[in-house]
C-alpha cells in the first residue's frame, strides 16, 4: 500500500517480538463494541489514477490570466519569483517540525529570526513574531493583546476593516467575552482602536490622525496593513502606532482558494511579552558560537496553559519562509518598484474608467493605494460579461455593503501590464 | 557550518532585482501621494542577489534535520512521511491560482474536493459534518468550544467551566481560557488513565464540555471512554475530543462512536500534509448533529448536481478565519485519502499501533517505562532511571540528536518527569527502529559511562547546546544595523 | 542585473586591488580590432517578462493527453511517479558537477553506482557504466567498441533498427572508418552483428538465434533493447549478448520533444576496459569506510587522450539518476507489472484494430510487447482526423520506408486506459 | 555520515507500488509469450517503498558538494548559478510533454524557441549558423571534425592530420581520433601561449584542421589568434574553437571574429544549464556559411512566418543523435539569454573576467602563479611551491574540500605540473572570494607547519580519502547479493 513501509514479513517479525500473535492483541483496551469492521471509505487508488483524479478536481475550476485579474479583496495575484518555490520545496524546511530541538533545527530558526526582523523593518515597529494563520486572527489576536494590556471592555474598529476580518474579530470577542463596536471614536472603555490601511475598499487612511484619536483616549492603536504598500506608505512605527498586523499573502504566496497563506503581527517593545505564538531569539553555544532559539516561552501555551498570550502552537511557518524568501529577493527597492507600478496603474485604471459611462470613482479626491472603488450600473451583469472575455474584474462589495450595491473595488499589480488595462476597457467599452 | 543572517549579506548599493515597468504616464508615488501618507525611511531589508538568496537558503535548509534525511520520532506530532505527490496535487495552476472570491461556477472542482474531503472525513472519525475552516489543531479546538459554547447558549444555559486532564496539551486549557471558560483540571489514575473518581467530583452543570485526547497523551487508549461519555452527557456536557492521536485509530474505532461530540483533526500530522517548520496545518472540526446549527459559516452543501457555498446560517458562530480555511493543506489531504483508501488508512494505524509497541518494547530496561503496555501509536517512557548520573530527558534528546536522529517530545505530558515521548508513526522501517534502539542504548550507557561527555553532546551539529536562558534574559529578536545594537552590547 | 552578484562598489574595490583603472586593463591581450562595441542581442527581461514570454512559446505547442497518445516510435508517454521530480530537483544532485572529487560527491557516485547495477540486472549482463548520451550513440558506441575488440572492418545491422539510430551509426562509422551493412548474414569481416529488440515497429526477435548467428561468425551481438520490456523478454544476458544498449526515457524521463533522455550500454566481464565513459566504483577510506569513486579512468579521454575508448565527458548522470528513483520505486514487481499491462493494452488494441474496415495488421502472426505496425489506407488522412479528436495516433512509418508508405506503429503503456482505447477505436470508426 | 545501497535497504517480500490494472481480456504476457523469447529470471532490483526511497535520495543528496551551498571554482568547468526560473520554464507542459515525432503544425512554440535560441548563439559567437543537436562538449568538437572533414572531402582532399595544443583538453584529440584522424600535438610557448613557431612546422596540406580553446586552457588569451588563423588558413585547413571558455568572451569579442569556421558552445556552462553532477549538457556548433553545406539534418528554417524542419540536405553528415538534441536544456538557456540581454551577458563576462583577476591576484605568494596576468575567467596556479614539504595539488585540494569548498580543477593542463585551475565565474560575491582565498592561505601554512595533518584531511567529510589504486586494481563495478561476492572477497 502507498506510503507504508512494512512488508507482511516485517510485521510477523514485529508482532513475534512482542508475543503478539496479531494485531488484535495490542489493541485489547478498545472496547469489542467500538472496533469497527471496515473503514467505510473508496479503496486505494495508485497514484497514478490518484493524479488523475485529483487534475480532473483542478480541470473542474476556472483560472483567469493573471494579466487579466482586477480582483482582490485581500488576495492578489502578484509576480513570484521562481526563488521563492525552489526554497519552499527543499524538504529540509517543509518536512521539519516547530524547531523544539535548536541544534537540528539552526535552518528554520535562522528564517524565523530573519522572518521577525524583516517584518519588524517593514512595520517600522520593534518586534514582529514567528507567523500567525492569516489576517483576520491577527487581528484579533491584536485586538485581545490590548484588551488585556489595558484592562478595557472593547474594541473599537473603524470603517470598512476587512469584513470577514471583523465577522472573525467579533467570533474571538463572544468567547473572550469583550465587545466590538463600530466608530472612531473611543472612549475610557476602549482598549484599542483598530483599523484597516489602506481600508478594504482600498482607500488610505490618515494612520497619524487616527493614532492621536486613540492614544488621547489612552487606547492602544490597532493598524492592519498591506505589506506591500508600506513600501510607499508611512508605517504604523512611524505614525506611532502600537501593534501592526496583517496578512502576507502578496509576499510570495499563491491565492490559493484562500489559504494557506499567513498573518503577521508587530509591536512596539514594551508590549513583546503579550505577543502570541512563536517568537525566536539569539543564542550562543559553549563555544561562543552563535545560534537561535525559541525564546520568552513562558507566553505560551505549553509552558503557561490556560494564562497563555493564545492558544497558537502550529503557526504558518512555511508562508512566513516564502514572505521572507520574497522580500529578500526584492529588496527595498524592487518592494517600491513593484508597489509604484502598481500604484501608477491602478491609477491610470482609475482615471480611464471614470470615462466610461454609467461608471463612476465613489471617492474622486480619496487618496488611495493600488485597490479603489467604482460605482458602476448593474455592476454583476457587467462582471460576468467580462468573465466571459477571459477577464476577472473587480471585486462587488454589495453582497457586505447594502449601502455599496452596485460598487465594484478594482485593484492592479505589476502583472497587470497596460495592454491588459486597455484589454479590460475595450471590454467594458464593448459589452458583448 | 553556520550562516551568516540575510541582513549581513547585504551591500548597500545594490540595486535589486529587475522588474517591468510601469508604461503608464501617471506619476510616481513619491510624487502625487500627500506627504503625510509617505513613508519617511525606506525598511533595511537585504540587498543581495538572487544566487547569494539562493546559496543562503540552501545553507540554511542544510542545518535541519527533517523527516526527508532523519528519523524523527517526536511524540504527539505524527512525523510520517509526507508524500511528493500530494506537493503537485497543490501546486497544480487550478488550485494554485484560484482566486476565493471568484464565482462559485467557476470553482466548482474546489468545491467538490472540499465536499469530499469532509464526506471523507466524517467516515474516519464518525460524525455528521466537518468544518475545514480551522488553520490548526489550536485553532479547531477553540472552534470547536465556540460551538459548544453557542449549543448551550442556545439552550438558555451559561456553562463557564471545562474540564480538561492533567495530562492534556497546553493548548487544550489554552483554548478554553480563550474561550472565555474557567479551566478545571482532572487528574489521571495510576494506570495513566483520566480518573473517573475525580471526574465525577468535578461534573456539575457548571460544566460546558470535558477535552479529551484518546488515546490520550501517554499513548494509551481510555479504556473507560463509554462510562466517561455516559457520565458527561448525563450532566449535560459535551465531549471533545482532541484529534492530535487519531493516527492511532483510523480504521479500528472511531471518537464519534465513543461518544464524543466534537472532533478536531490535524491534517498535518494523520493526514500527511508537511509541518512546514511550523506550519502551516489544517485543524478541520467534525460535529454531531446538535452541534451541526453552529458550524462556521460558509458551509459547502451539494445541491442538485451543483456545489455552493452556504453562508445562510442564522445559528453559526460565524467564521472562524478568512475564506475557506487552508485549501492548498486540503488538497495534500484528499490526494493522500484518495491514494490510502479505507484499506489503506486502517493498515497505516494498526502499522502505527505495531511499531510503537515494538519500539517501546526495544526500549524495555534502557528507559523506565512507567506505565503498563500495550500503547497505541506512541509512548512515554522516562529518563528518570539516569538520574541518579546526574542525566536528564533533556540529555538524552541531545545525545540522540549527536546520532543523527531528531529527539523525542520531552518534559510533555507533565504527569510523568523526565518525560521522552516516542512516536514512530508506520512510515519508519523496522530497520530504522532497530537502529533508534540501539542509538538509544549508545545514549544510556554513555550517561553512566560517561555522563560529562553526554553532557557536553551535541558536538558534530551545527552548533552546540545554545545558552536558552541567557536568551530569554536579555532577548535579541531581530538584527538591528551594527550602529543600532552597538550601544546595547553588554 | 540577474544572476550577476558585484554591486557597482565591489567592481570598483576589486579593480582598485588590482591596479585597473577599468575593465579593459584585464583586456589588454585582446587585439582592438577583435573588440565588440555592443552584444547585438535585445535587452534583458525581468524574470516576471522572461517567464511570460517563454510560457508564450509553451502554448505555442499542442500537448495531447497521456491517455491518447499511441504514438511511440523510440519515445514513450508513462506514467512518472512524482518521486521522480522530487528527487531530480534537489539542488544537491542537479548542480553538482561530475563527481572528480569523490569525498565532496558520494551522493552522486553512490547514486551511479546503483545506476550501474540496476542496468546490469535489467539486461543481465556484468557491467553497465555511468550513461551515455542517448539510445542513438549508445548504438555507435557500441559498435565502435566491437570494432576494435575484433579488430574487424564492418558492422552488420539487422532490419528495423531504429532509422535515426542507424543514420546515427553511420556517421560514426564514416569518421572512424568502418563499414555499415544491413543484412543478418555477417562474414569474417563482421565485427559485430546489432539488432534492436523489440524492433522499430514493434515486434520481438528471436534474441537468441541472433546471438548464435553472430557467433558462429566470431562476431560480436549487440542488443539495442527497450528497458520496460526487459521485465517480460528474455535479457542480452540470457542468450548470450555481449553488449546491450539503450534508450531509458521510459524510465521515468518526460518525452521533452526528444531530449535530454539517456543512453544506456551493458557488457560481459571481459569487455569491461573498451566501455566507453564513466565507471564507478567501490573503494574505501583510511578508517575502512566504504565510498565510491571514478575508476578504470585509464579508458577515457582526460588521461588517454586520443587513445581514449570514447570522446564522452559530460555524460547524462541526472538522467540515469531519473533512471535509478524510476526503477527503485516500480522494483521487480512493479516493473513487470507495467511491462504486462502496456503489453496486454497493445494486444487489446491490436485485436480490435483488425476488426476495423480498411485496417489490417502488417504481421499478424508475429509477436510483439506493446508496439506493433498497422496497415490503414489514407493513413495520414486517418491521423491527422484523430489529433482533431485530441488523439496522437500511431507513427506513420513511411518517410522512412517507402515500402511502408501505409503503414503506422500504434503503442500502448499503462496510460492508455481502457476507455482511451475505445476512444482511439470510436474515432476511428466514425471519421467525421 | 553514510548510506546503505539502496540493494541493501531490499525485502524479498516487498510487494511493490500500487499500479493500474490492465482491465483488458487479453491474457498476461506470462502465459501467451513464446516460451524461448520469455525472461527466464526477474531482474534483482531493489524492493523498498516510497518513504525509504525518499530517504535514501535524501541522504544521498546530502552527502554531496554542489553550487547550490558550496563554492565550486572547477576551472574549465564554469560553475556558475544556475537560475531557478530556468527549472521551471523546462518544466512547463507544453515542453516536457511534446513528443518528438508530432506534426510540425502542433510544435511551433518548440521550433521558433530553437530557431531563436540558434539566432541568438551566431550573434554570441559571430557565425552563421548553429545546430543545436550535440549533447554535449565532446559531442559538438566531434560534429564539427565531420563537418570538417565532409568540407575537405567535398573538395576531393584528403585530409588526415588535426593538430591539437600540448595544453588542450582531452576530449580534443579524442574526438579527432574518434573521427579517424591522426593527432598531431603542438607545443605552447613559455608564455603559455600556443607556439607559432611550432605551429608553422606542423601546418601541411594533410592537417584538416587546428582545435584551439581562446582564452586556453590556462585562462591566457591567445594574443596571436589573427596571425595563427591566417596562417591555418593559408594552408586550406579549417579553424576549430573549443568554446569551453566563452564565459571569459561574450560581448567582449567572437571566436568567428578571430577567424574560427567552427565553434561549439557547452550550454551546460557559458549559458547555465546544470551539471546535473555529470550532465545532461548541450554543445551545439555554430559554423560559418562554407561548412554550413554540412550540417547534421535537420535544421530548423523559417518559411513564411512559419517554422519547419528540414530534412533535405544532401550534403549533410547526417544527424548526430536521435531528434533535435536536448531540447530540456535548450529551453533552459534561451530563458537565460532573455533574462540576461546582450547587456546582461556582455556584464557577465566582464565580470568573470574581474573575479578570476582578482582571485589570482589574491593568491599571489600563496601559490605559484607559473604565467604572467592578466588572465580572462580563470587562471592556472601551481601547487610546485609547497613540493619540498611533501605537498601536491591533491593534497591543497583536499585540503579546500576540508574547509568547505569544491577544489579546482587539478593536474589539467598537463603543461603545468601540479596545476590548480580556478574558476571563480562572476557569480560569486566578493565575500566568497576573499573567503576562498583565506582558505588557500590557511591550507598553504598547515603544508607547511603540519603537512602529516594536511595528508589527513579532509577529516570531516562523509568519507576520508578513498583509495582509488586498489578500486582500480580489483573493481567492485555494481553491487551483487551476498551469496555471489562471498566467494569473491579477498
Ligand atoms: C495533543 C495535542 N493537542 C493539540 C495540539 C495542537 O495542534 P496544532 O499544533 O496543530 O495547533 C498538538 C500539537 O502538537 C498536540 O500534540
Ligand atoms: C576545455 C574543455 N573542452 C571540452 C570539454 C568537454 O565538454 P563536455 O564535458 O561538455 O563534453 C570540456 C569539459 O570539461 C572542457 O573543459
Amino acid at each position: 500500500m502507498p506510503y507504508l513501509v512494512h512488508s507482511p514479513e516485517d510485521r510477523q517479525e514485529m508482532l513475534a517480538d512482542l508475543g503478539a500473535g496479531s494485531i488484535d492483541d495490542l489493541l485489547v483496551d478498545v472496547p469489542a463494541s467500538l472496533r469497527l469492521r471496515r473503514l467505510d471509505l473508496a479503496p486505494g487508488l495508485s497514484e497514478m489514477e490518484t493524479m488523475a483524479r485529483v487534475r480532473e478536481l483542478a480541470a473542474g475550476n476556472r483560472v483567469f490570466d493573471d494579466r487579466l485579474t482586477f480582483r482582490g479583496g485581500g488576495v492578489y495575484r502578484r509576480f513570484i519569483p521562481a526563488a521563492v518555490g525552489a526554497v519552499l520545496s527543499k524538504p529540509e524546511f517543509y518536512t521539519a517540525y516547530t524547531p523544539y530541538q535548536p541544534e537540528a533545527s539552526q535552518g528554520t530558526l535562522q528564517a524565523i529570526f530573519e522572518f521577525q526582523t524583516l517584518i519588524a523593518e517593514l512595520t517600522g515597529l520593534e518586534i514582529a513574531n514567528a507567523s500567525l494563520y492569516d489576517g483576520a486572527t491577527a487581528v484579533a489576536e491584536a485586538a485581545m493583546m490590548a484588551v488585556v494590556h489595558t484592562g478595557r471592555p472593547e474594541v473599537l474598529v473603524a470603517p470598512y476593516l476587512h469584513p470577514e476580518y471583523l465577522e472573525v474579530l467579533r467570533g474571538y470577542a463572544q468567547g473572550r467575552g469583550f465587545a466590538v463596536r463600530e466608530g472612531t471614536d473611543p472612549t475610557e472603555d476602549t482598549a484599542a482602536l483598530v483599523f484597516q490601511n489602506p481600508d478594504f475598499l482600498g482607500l488610505i487612511a490618515d494612520g497619524a490622525q487616527l493614532v492621536e484619536v486613540a492614544h488621547a483616549a489612552g487606547a492602544l492603536a490597532v493598524a492592519c496593513v498591506d505589506p506591500i504598500s508600506l513600501a510607499l506608505l508611512a508605517a504604523p512605527g512611524e505614525y506611532g502606532g502600537d501593534i501592526a498586523v496583517g496578512e502576507g499573502q502578496q509576499l510570495g504566496l499563491a491565492p490559493s482558494y484562500g489559504g494557506p497563506h499567513v498573518g503577521f503581527i508587530a509591536c512596539r517593545q514594551e508590549l513583546v511579552r503579550r505577543l502570541p505564538g512563536r517568537l525566536v531569539g539569539e543564542a550562543h553555544d559553549g563555544q561562543g558560537r552563535r545560534g537561535y532559539v525559541l525564546t520568552l516561552t513562558a507566553r505560551e501555551q505549553h509552558i503557561r496553559r490556560e494564562k497563555a498570550t493564545s492558544n497558537i502552537c502550529t503557526n504558518h511557518s512555511l508562508c512566513a519562509l516564502a514572505a521572507s524568501v520574497y522580500m529578500t529577493y526584492m529588496g527595498p527597492h524592487g518592494l517600491q518598484h513593484v508597489a509604484d507600478v502598481s500604484y501608477r496603474r491602478a491609477h491610470a485604471l482609475a482615471a480611464e474608467l471614470a470615462k466610461l459611462p454609467e461608471v463612476e470613482l465613489l471617492y474622486p479626491e480619496r487618496p488611495f493605494f493600488n485597490e479603489f472603488p467604482v460605482r458602476m450600473k448593474n455592476v454583476l451583469h457587467r462582471l460576468r460579461a467580462l468573465e466571459d472575455k477571459g477577464i476577472l474584474g473587480g471585486l462587488p462589495v454589495g453582497r457586505w455593503y447594502s449601502e455599496l450595491a452596485d460598487v465594484a473595488t478594482f485593484c492592479c499589480t505589476e502583472l497587470n501590464d497596460p495592454r491588459a488595462l486597455d484589454q479590460l476597457l475595450e471590454a467594458l467599452r464593448r459589452p458583448a | 557550518m553556520s550562516e551568516a543572517l540575510s541582513f549581513e549579506l547585504s551591500r548597500p548599493d545594490w540595486p535589486g532585482p529587475r522588474l517591468p515597468e510601469a508604461g503608464v504616464q501617471q506619476p510616481p508615488a513619491a510624487e502625487s501621494l500627500p506627504a503625510h501618507l509617505k513613508r519617511r525611511q525606506a525598511p533595511l531589508l537585504p540587498q543581495i542577489s538572487e544566487p547569494e538568496l539562493m546559496r543562503h537558503y540552501g545553507r540554511l535548509a542544510s542545518l535541519n534535520y527533517s523527516i526527508s534525511e532523519n528519523f524523527y520520532p517526536l511524540g504527539s506530532c505524527t512525523m510520517k512521511y509526507n508524500p511528493v505527490a500530494n506537493e503537485a496535487a497543490a501546486q497544480l495552476p487550478g488550485f494554485a491560482y484560484l482566486h476565493p472570491y471568484q464565482d462559485e461556477s467557476t470553482t466548482q472542482g474546489a468545491l467538490e474536493l472540499m465536499h469530499r474531503l469532509e464526506a471523507a472525513l466524517c467516515a474516519v472519525v464518525g460524525v455528521d459534518r466537518v468544518t475545514l475552516q480551522p488553520a490548526a489543531g489550536a485553532h479547531g479546538e477553540w472552534t470547536a468550544l465556540r460551538m459548544i459554547q453557542a449549543y448551550h447558549q442556545s439552550r438558555g444555559e451559561r456553562r463557564d467551566q471545562v474540564l480538561v486532564p492533567d495530562s492534556a496539551h497546553g493548548t487544550n486549557p489554552a483554548s478554553a481560557a480563550l474561550c472565555g471558560f474557567q479551566v478545571v483540571e482532572v487528574r489521571s489514575g495510576a494506570d495513566g488513565r483520566i480518573s473517573v473518581a475525580d471526574l465525577e467530583s468535578k461534573l456539575n452543570e457548571r460544566v460546558a464540555a470535558l477535552m479529551l485526547t484518546n488515546p490520550n497523551t501517554l499513548g494509551l487508549f481510555e479504556r473507560e471512554i463509554l462510562e466517561v461519555a455516559e457520565m458527561v452527557h448525563a450532566t449535560g456536557a459535551k465531549l471533545y475530543y482532541d484529534g492530535a492521536n487519531l493516527n492511532a485509530l483510523m480504521g479500528i474505532c472511531r471518537p464519534g462512536d465513543m461518544g464524543f461530540d466534537a472532533v478536531h483533526m490535524n491534517l498535518h500530522k494523520t493526514f500527511t500534509t508537511p509541518h512546514g517548520g511550523g506550519g502551516p496545518g489544517a485543524g478541520p472540526v467534525g460535529v454531531k448533529k446538535d452541534l451541526e446549527p453552529f458550524l462556521p459559516r460558509p458551509t459547502i452543501e451539494r445541491r442538485n448536481g451543483h456545489y455552493e457555498l452556504d453562508h445562510e446560517r442564522p445559528q453559526s458562530i460565524g467564521r472562524v478565519r478568512s475564506f475557506y480555511g487552508n485549501f492548498g493543506m486540503l488538497v495534500r489531504a484528499y490526494t493522500y485519502i484518495l491514494a490510502m483508501g479505507g484499506d489503506g488508512l486502517a493498515q497505516a494505524s494498526e502499522d502505527a499501533v505495531l511499531a510503537a509497541n515494538y519500539l517501546r518494547g526495544r526500549l524495555e530496561g534502557v528507559l523506565d517505562l512507567p506505565h503498563e503496555g500495550p500503547c497505541m501509536h506512541e509512548f512515554v517512557a522516562s529518563a528518570r532511571n539516569l538520574g541518579e548520573h546526574g542525566i536528564k530527558a533533556l540529555d538524552v534528546a541531545k545525545g540522540l540528536l549527536e546520532r543523527g536522529y531528531y529527539a523525542p517530545t520531552i518534559y510533555f505530558p507533565l504527569i510523568v518527569p523526565e518525560a521522552v515521548m516516542v512516536e514512530p508513526t508506520e512510515t519508519e522501517s523496522k530497520a530504522t527502529l532497530d537502529a533508534f534502539a540501539e542509538a538509544v542504548q549508545e545514549v544510556a550507557d554513555l550517561a553512566r559511562s560517561d555522563p560529562d561527555r553526554l553532557h557536553r553532546e551535541p558536538v558534530s551539529l551545527p552548533v552546540g547546546r545554545l545558552d536558552e536562558v541567557a536568551a530569554a534574559r536579555r532577548p535579541v529578536l531581530r538584527w538591528k544595523p551594527p550602529s543600532e545594537t552597538a550601544g546595547e552590547s553588554p
